[in-house]
């Protein structure tokens, strides 16, 4: 699974970059064609529901596509499918 | 031939059902036509209450009562509002214990709440014999019309004493 | 088979309804129209319907309107004050092409007045009452008879054209008692279904869209905003605005030969006499009394949209006369389509006209 | 994660500016109605006027996008004549509270089976930010522009009093708690009333010392207390914190409701 913003929809309030517990999410710098600045991700392989939601059949965490606002946060099936090299942060 | 009739009374002695009685009967048993119409309002609550009905053998159009020719007065109050101007050629049945007052026009005396609370043992059908003092004393509708049109008014279980008072009331009729 | 009863025009209303298939009632009493919803309290219950007493007029309508959108035919029945409050939902009922049917017994007003007196004091609110442009249909019932028949008549032109549509009866033959026949059975004409892969705002010849009524799977948003076809919110085009306001006033409008429900008396008359609801009833009352060919009578059973075209059924007409119970308001849809003068008959208060009183005015005017 | 097709994909995205929490408040209820099994032909939107009222036309479902204030009026129609579909109502605080403020109480009397949403940012928005039913004392808005000197109805407060059969109130930053709280009303027969306090940055914040998104987000955080510790200071006769409101079930009961499923 792959975490994206799709940013014909983000209007660039940050919110994902707030409620994420992991910190995947990061303030933006450039605007993009519709003159929002959209929020970067930072090693989205890190996502638990990345990782983990085809094993537990169910979302897990999902606090950003929640309370996005403007239904932007989705993740979208990788074909073909490569599992994610995991760091384990402490 | 058009006929206008006006009840009145106070609240309680079943006058705007005499009246929807009435037109019923015309209507519905006597191959008439009928229209009936009443006070509304709070003032015919504590005070007066006032039905009136139009019954003609041809469709009535002009729906509103101008003239009645036909009172039926049944409180000293409903005189004194409804009656006391009745023109001369009217004809008035009035309830001889509840109304001191009378008119200037051919007026019968029907003695219907005594004879209600009395012979009858009910006075809340004294004005089922006003109704039967009334068809016999005008020939407004038949007597057959009558009798079917308070037996479909009346409440389940009160049909025989409805009908023993309907009977009293012609009888008083005739004889007035 | 039918069935004959000596029945209240209020009552007659609410039999009117059950027969056409109401299966929903909103309301709030007031009167002179509270025997209605009385009626329907008692009836439909046991028809399988639902009756609901609302907090105020405002909720009624609001009700009505969203139990037609489940496909229930629905009615609420209402007097001046109420139908005064109902104004911004039935432009709400206009703009979002709702058939549902507006009972209003009219009494006196402005304001309070006169709650047990009879009035036509709404003919122009009905028309006009609610924002903006729009067009409904308004019925004029002057008999204990067509408060029935015309009952069932609203639903099914409100169906047919999908506007709130208005039965404007008034005190007068709210209350009062007459025979009334009742069939066993009316006919009645539903909506036409939106046909598959239409937009359920998108009309064709006539007009008037399909209906999907909520639960049939097409997803209808439904919305007061100017819309487009599809249904959705578009509330800075012009042009929106334009074409959908046009087309439910033109759907209404261009439909009027087809909707007009009127009687003619004489017309080689050249003094005629224009009523609609119980006025007509003195009329018919003074041309029985002084039988005369150069009286005429045209009387509405729908006042709107306004049949501008029966006054031309008149050739030899050289005055229009008009009695209304208020100041004088459709006699002003007669005055901009005919050349003749056309004299108003107004009369407040609560009472009818008296055949004396017309008679007087029809001296006055030959 | 809520199917994309529940969403009227041509119509997003919608109109809320930039950190507004109605849309979030959208995805919690569709969260919601996703765990009840919901079909989408069986379920009506119903909603007035205001911001919170434009939800419904990014719905795929049947809607009604009604007159101002009446939203719960023409949901009582559509639920009694057809007491199978799921009946869902967003409405806002000035929407529910102010124009609507009758029909709310007797929407909870009744307790028609259908699940309100108030999306309550204290605020007008759509009109630009006018002082609301629900505008804290003292704060600034486009009509209270010394500081609003009326007392705030307490939304939650008001319909367990009228007879809902739910309530609940919680904010548009805690999600998994809004939404769990959304189906618990969809599941509880009669009126529930949830109670969904959000931020508008535009029109409210701006003039209210919460100048950014995170600044409102917070304040919703730190201003929200359990019903439980409200209780167990009261109990301790500890003092409740300024501007604290309580968030959780405030009610769950089963009294008599109308137009529930037959």
């Amino acid at each position: 699974m792959k975490l994206v913003i799709d940013e014909s929809r983000c209007k660039g309030c940050n919110l994902c970059v707030l409620v994420c517990p992991y910190g995947i999410f990061r303030e933006g710098t450039e605007l993009n064609s519709r003159g929002i600045v959209a929020p970067v991700l930072d090693r989205p392989e890190r996502c638990t529901n990345c990782r983990l939601q085809a094993l537990y059949g169910r979302m897990l965490c999902g606090v950003c596509h929640m309370i996005c606002p403007d239904q932007a946060i989705s993740w979208v099936e990788e074909k073909p499918f490569e599992p994610h090299r995991v760091e384990v942060e402490f | 031939m058009r006929h206008e009739i006006r009840f009145s009374g106070y609240g309680g002695q079943g006058i705007i059902l005499s009246a929807v009685i009435l037109g019923r009967a015309a209507a519905l048993y006597d191959n008439k036509y009928a229209v009936q119409t009443q006070v509304y309002g709070p003032e015919a609550r504590g005070g007066a209450s006032m039905g009136q009905v139009v019954i003609d053998d041809e469709p009535i159009l002009y729906p509103e009562v101008a003239r009645p020719d036909i009172y039926v007065i049944m409180s000293q109050q409903g005189f004194e509002k409804y009656g006391a101007r009745a023109g001369e050629d009217a004809v008035m049945l009035i309830d001889a214990d509840l109304v001191r007052s009378r008119p200037g026009c051919r007026c019968y005396e029907i003695p219907a709440t005594s004879e209600a609370k009395g012979a009858l043992g009910r006075e809340i059908v004294a004005n089922i014999v006003m109704i039967g003092a009334l068809v016999t004393a005008t020939g407004v509708v038949s007597r057959e019309a009558i009798e079917r049109a308070v037996l479909d008014s009346v409440p389940k279980g009160t049909e025989e004493l409805n009908l023993k008072a309907l009977k009293r009331g012609f009888e008083l009729g005739e004889r007035a | 088979m039918s069935r004959t009863e000596f029945m209240q025009g209020n009552a007659a209303c609410a039999e009117g309804a059950l027969a056409a298939g109401c299966r929903f009632f909103g309301g709030y009493p007031i009167t002179p129209s509270t025997e209605i919803a009385e009626t329907m309290a008692r009836r439909l219950p046991k028809a399988g319907g639902v009756f609901i007493s609302m907090e105020d007029e405002i909720a009624s309508i609001a009700a009505v309107i969203g139990a037609a959108w489940t496909g229930a035919r629905a009615m609420t029945a209402t007097s001046g004050p109420g139908f005064s409050l109902m104004m911004e939902n039935i432009g709400y009922a206009a703009m979002t092409e709702t058939p549902c049917v507006i009972v209003n017994i009219q009494r006196g007003g402005p304001s309070t007045g006169q709650p047990t007196r009879a009035a036509q004091g709404d003919m122009l609110q009905c028309r006009f009452g609610s924002h903006g442009d729009y067009s409904t249909i308004a019925i004029t019932p002057n008999s204990v008879q067509e408060m029935f028949d015309l009952t069932v008549k609203a639903f099914d032109l409100a169906d047919r054209f999908r506007v709130p549509t208005f039965l404007m009866s008034d005190e007068i033959v709210g209350h009062m008692r007459e025979r009334v026949t009742i069939p066993d059975a009316v006919d009645i004409q539903r909506p036409r279904p939106l046909a598959e892969g239409s937009l359920p705002f998108a009309a064709g010849e006539d007009k008037i869209p399909g209906f999907a009524p909520f639960g049939s799977g097409r997803a209808v948003h439904v919305t007061g905003l100017t819309h487009d076809e599809r249904g959705y919110p578009d509330t800075t085009d012009p042009e929106a605005h334009d074409k959908l306001v046009r087309r439910l006033v033109a759907k209404v409008e261009s439909a009027r030969r087809d909707i007009a429900d009127y009687e003619i008396v004489n017309p080689g008359a050249e003094t005629v006499f224009v009523t609609y609801g119980p006025p007509s009833r003195t009329v018919e009352q003074v041309m029985r009394d002084h039988p005369d060919d150069s009286i005429g009578h045209l009387r509405l059973r729908i006042v709107w949209p306004f049949p501008e075209f029966a006054l031309k059924e008149f050739p030899n007409a050289k005055v229009f006369l008009m009695p209304e119970l208020n100041m004088g308001q459709v006699v002003r849809e007669v005055q901009r389509h005919v050349d003749q003068p056309v004299v108003s008959i107004p009369k407040i208060g609560g009472e009818l006209h008296t055949p004396a009183e017309l008679v007087r005015v029809l001296e006055a005017h030959r | 994660m809520i199917a994309p097709d529940w969403f009227r994909g041509d119509r997003l995205p919608h109109i809320y500016c930039t950190g507004c929490g109605n849309g979030t408040i959208i995805n919690c209820t569709l969260a919601a109605v996703e765990e009840m099994g919901w079909k989408r032909d069986e379920t009506v939107f119903v909603s007035g006027i205001g911001c919170s009222s434009r939800a419904p036309g990014y719905i795929l479902t049947d809607s009604l996008h009604t007159t101002h204030g009446r939203a719960l009026a023409f949901a009582t129609g559509v639920k009694m004549a057809r007491p199978e579909f799921n009946v869902v109502v967003f409405t806002g605080d000035g929407d529910l509270a102010a124009i609507g403020g009758n029909h709310f109480i007797h929407a909870c009397r009744r307790n028609v089976d259908m699940t309100v949403v108030c999306m309550n940012n204290h605020i007008y928005g759509m009109t630009g930010g006018q002082g609301s039913p629900t505008t804290p004392p003292g704060a600034i808005s486009s009509t209270t522009p010394y500081g609003a000197s009326e007392p705030a109805f307490d939304l939650a407060e008001l319909a367990v009093a009228a007879g809902a059969n739910y309530v609940a109130r919680w904010t548009s930053y805690h999600v998994k708690e809004l939404t769990k709280a959304i189906t618990v009303g969809m599941q509880t027969p009669g009126l529930a009333f949830i109670e969904a306090r959000t931020q508008c940055p535009t029109n409210y914040g701006r003039h209210n010392k919460l100048r950014t998104v995170p600044a409102m987000i917070e304040h919703l955080r730190s201003h929200a207390i359990l019903v439980a510790k409200r209780d167990r200071l009261v109990a301790e006769g500890e003092p409740i914190p300024e501007g604290a409101f309580t968030v959780g079930e405030l009610v769950r009961r089963n009294q008599p409701a109308m137009g529930v499923r037959r």
